[in-house]
């Protein structure tokens, strides 16, 4: 399978094009955006968060496959979490994209294991972490994060 | 065209052989240029202007022979009409911050247009946070051409400056500057002319156009990277307050007071690019050598081919669609990001851009997020145009 | 030393090997900057940072892994604290307009010492003309040596920067800038250090130093002409408005407001010097292949060398006599003046400058209309002073 | 004779060690000051003119031999024109100093022509015109002038 198949495999475009809790819910406690400067991507989160647990998270806006596909892996593996369990999802998902690391998956990330190919794509990593950027601007009360 | 000068151009990516179709962002150089790079660094390495020995002696020729190119491209008067810059975005920086900002108080306004690049933008928003003017937009129609209608009321007796692009970077419209200059004109408000886009494709003629100023982007026409011209009529230079501070702008310095060089060298602070002012010389004479009819007359050959093959690509929608403009071809496809075209059509040796193009209003306009960017150059062949197509349409095989 | 690596310095001038002795206008570059332009200008020809296809991928990567071996180079703790520029000239009007415009009001002093290049003079004598601060020096002697005896009545209430020279383009005096940098912090005024001349020859450690800012010229330190840094503290560039406006400086662009985009990109604006900064990183890397510490030790041999050989040629007196300084030999011959030794000597394939070396206040403290300046640098030889020496005294019997 | 002879001829270091009408003049009608920004050349020129004619011409100031030599001469052709006349001269010199100028002297400059092997060396022919455009500008009644 060429690089490219492996980027855009069957998980990928089928989330892309029916993407998990996308859109925008009717309540909710904590709202980021996320904006990709370079490429205009532009992500919206809403989360509902009760006891320090993500009781809900959601998202919506105009994206690439890449984007779309790893903001619905990112909310289903995220909601129902702890906010500290949530930061250790998201210090490996970090991790996971680094191109000088080469471990290709961690258990904890399940199903986002399949955007390890995104790190051969300079330029589409960003693509890939928008999302969780913003959620981690949220939790912390930002209304905005830009990935650069 | 001329394509075997541009080296460049002869590599392959994924494999395959380069379809390079992201001029717009910057140009390929032809060898001409990288000669004439290399012929400094080896045989002309000196600083210039302040030096007596010959190095320095030749250098200072090469650099002034270089504007002197440059002048006779865009028809300026005289050389010392020339300042060279780092691009289009610190020429438009310079005269914000010197002669408009030395003109404008709270309530003033200056006038762009909805097609600009964000470099005609930005710098008008904070000379406006500086000193409380207000910044007012030509309109534009769905077609990507500016609507007029209003013009008579957008220049008004507060309006102390226009600044127009010549070539949109993200649509290809070709403004009408020369009638935009007259109606300023008529008001006594003078115009600076954003030509990054206009000369690389058209023979741009400054007085003819009888802009105050223009901005030449060097790399976008075929020179080196960090080097470009701000052409400006020479009384406004000479009455103009000086931009930074340094050598080889002042004529004498005490620690009490300075007395600032003749134009252009008051403009000029600090050692400048100097391979990079020979290299866009060595372009400018490239070009005329090649000349600038030839590479208009191309230029439209290739933009009538590639608006016909483009239309053919199923999903396929073209954003800007003026009467007049150059080989630039911005499209969205139903159901594919631009993001992803354009990682996907670059396995296949495409590079074209995708995203804003700097230009988020005319996106907001749209009500777009960006969209793929096409952008030709006499050098392209209809051969690429037809890969360009091949690969969309391998794009959208994939994403069904 | 590494001498052919240099391949500028393989010439004849009017027929006579070049000696050039003229590196602190410009130095020479090494093939590897060279190849390192070349390469990016046949192999990742593109834009850089907005592209998704190959070339602006690999043009990005060579363009941040070159800021990444000038963050290593001055040892920076990051490289976005780093910003690319023209060179030291750009620099520091950058700072002067951003940072320190900022924060000064009428009758706050700005401190700079007799010893600057007009770059470091010119921006804030602007600055304080925008503004109405004052400008104050700290003085020099006669041996071209900082005098800083007042320096706490210098450094008083009224300070708001502080900004000197590392390294003497005029007369190679090394300043105790750490010292300096010490004395302003303690007083909470911050410091820019102008470092055109301090890179190209002495290990620079901005962390051990604690400057504020630091300003590095690339076409000194044996990289292409146009190219430059600014190193700033990471919470200065943060706070700091943006200089320039245009593309890659936002995040986002409306007519009615704009976002600005993280460091260093916020002061980035517009399409850089790419294949400069690119070739900066290739010199940052051969330099530090070599390694700065034998660089500096080459120059002290050098110097050493020099300042024997040039004490012996009758009648000629060295400006500039500092104990702590770098292979910069300023120099007067009685009876001669300096333009007409520059001429002669350059007939004997000798390159030096001549004049006020853009440091007119030196040469007003000396009496001096100006010099003959004869700098060296690591690739320079024992014979290459002979050489300038027999030429000299060629010059002085031309004009028994 | 090598360019380097033919540059500092006897004639020019001759001037340049005595140069004629050096000084500055006790009266005087018109006074400039020319400036060299590129290498310090300085020259203070102090006419005397009555009915239109320079009655009296000195200069000062601190030069390279190319500027000395040129000044002194300047000013014993100079003394004793009308205005017109100088004004014909001086155009004549610059026509001598262009560098793409074939001619090699011309009658009215005397021992001016000397100075012709200065158009070889381009750096050096602001050194030579410096001293003309000070009187230029002393007659214009400014105060000072630069070559640039
Ligand atoms: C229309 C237009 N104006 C200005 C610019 C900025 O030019 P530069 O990159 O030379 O600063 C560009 C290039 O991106 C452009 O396309
Ligand atoms: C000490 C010093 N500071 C500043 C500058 C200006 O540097 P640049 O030419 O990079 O603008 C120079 C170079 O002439 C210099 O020697």
């Amino acid at each position: 399978m060429s690089e490219l198949n492996k980027l855009y495999k069957k998980a990928v475009l089928a989330h892309n094009k029916n993407p998990h809790n996308y859109g925008k819910p009717e309540t909710w406690t904590h709202h980021a955006e996320g904006l990709n400067a370079i490429c205009g991507d532009l992500v919206e989160v809403y989360l509902t968060i009760a006891d320090d647990r993500l009781v809900a998270v959601n998202f919506a806006g105009e994206s690439c496959a890449i984007a779309m596909a790893s903001a619905s892996m990112m909310t289903e593996l995220s909601t129902g979490l702890t906010l500290q369990d949530w930061q250790n999802r998201f210090n490996l998902f970090k991790q996971l994209m680094d191109p000088n690391n080469e471990q290709v998956s961690y258990d904890e990330l399940g199903e986002v294991n399949t955007l390890i190919t995104v790190k051969k794509f300079p330029s589409r990593i960003k693509s890939a972490t928008l999302c969780w950027y913003a959620v981690d601007a949220a939790i912390k009360g930002q209304s905005s994060t830009t990935t650069e | 065209m001329m394509r075997h000068e541009f080296p460049g151009l002869q590599q392959q990516v994924h494999g395959k052989p380069l379809v390079y179709l992201d001029n717009a962002a910057t140009a390929q150089r032809p060898q001409a240029v990288l000669d004439a790079i290399n012929n400094y660094y080896l045989k002309h390495n000196a600083n210039i202007h302040r030096g007596v020995h010959s190095l320095s002696e030749s250098a200072t020729e090469l650099y002034e022979q270089a504007r002197n190119s440059l002048a006779r491209l865009i028809n300026a008067p005289s050389e010392k009409d020339l300042i060279f810059v780092r691009g289009c975005t610190e020429g438009v920086n310079l005269v914000a911050q010197t002669f408009v900002r030395s003109r404008v108080k709270a309530g003033d306004e200056i006038l762009i247009s909805h097609l600009e690049h964000h470099s005609n933008i930005v710098p008008w928003q904070i000379l406006c946070e500086q000193t409380g003017a207000k910044l007012k937009v030509i309109p534009m129609n769905q077609q990507g051409e500016l609507v007029l209608d209003d013009l008579d009321q957008l220049l008004n007796e507060r309006t102390k400056f226009m600044s127009v692009v010549h070539v949109s970077n993200a649509l290809g419209t070709i403004n009408p500057v020369k009638k935009l200059i007259a109606a300023a004109h008529a008001k006594d408000i003078p115009v600076l002319i954003d030509g990054a886009q206009a000369t690389p494709h058209i023979k741009v003629d400054v007085q003819d156009l009888d802009c105050d100023f223009y901005t030449v982007s060097g790399h976008k026409m075929y020179g080196p990277t960090g080097s470009g011209i701000l052409y400006g009529k020479s009384e406004h230079l000479s009455a103009m307050p000086p931009y930074h501070g340094g050598g080889e702008m002042i004529s004498k310095v005490t620690f009490e007071s300075t007395v600032y060089n003749a134009v252009p060298a008051k403009f000029e602070a600090g050692t400048p690019n100097i391979a990079g002012g020979i290299g866009l010389g060595a372009a400018a004479e490239f070009m005329m050598t090649v000349g600038m009819d030839k590479i208009a007359e191309r230029d439209q050959v290739l933009k009538v081919y590639a608006e016909q093959a483009l239309s053919e690509v199923p999903g396929l929608r073209l954003v800007g669609t003026a009467t007049n403009k150059s080989p630039v071809f911005s499209f969205v496809i139903d159901g594919i990001h631009a993001h992803d075209i354009g990682t996907i059509i670059d396995h296949h040796g495409v590079a074209i851009r995708t995203g804003h193009h700097c230009t988020m209003p005319i996106f907001q306009f749209y009500g777009l997020a960006g969209s793929c960017r096409a952008s030709l150059a006499f050098y392209n062949t209809e051969q690429e145009v037809d890969v360009l197509v091949e690969s969309l349409l391998k794009a959208k095989a994939m994403f069904q």
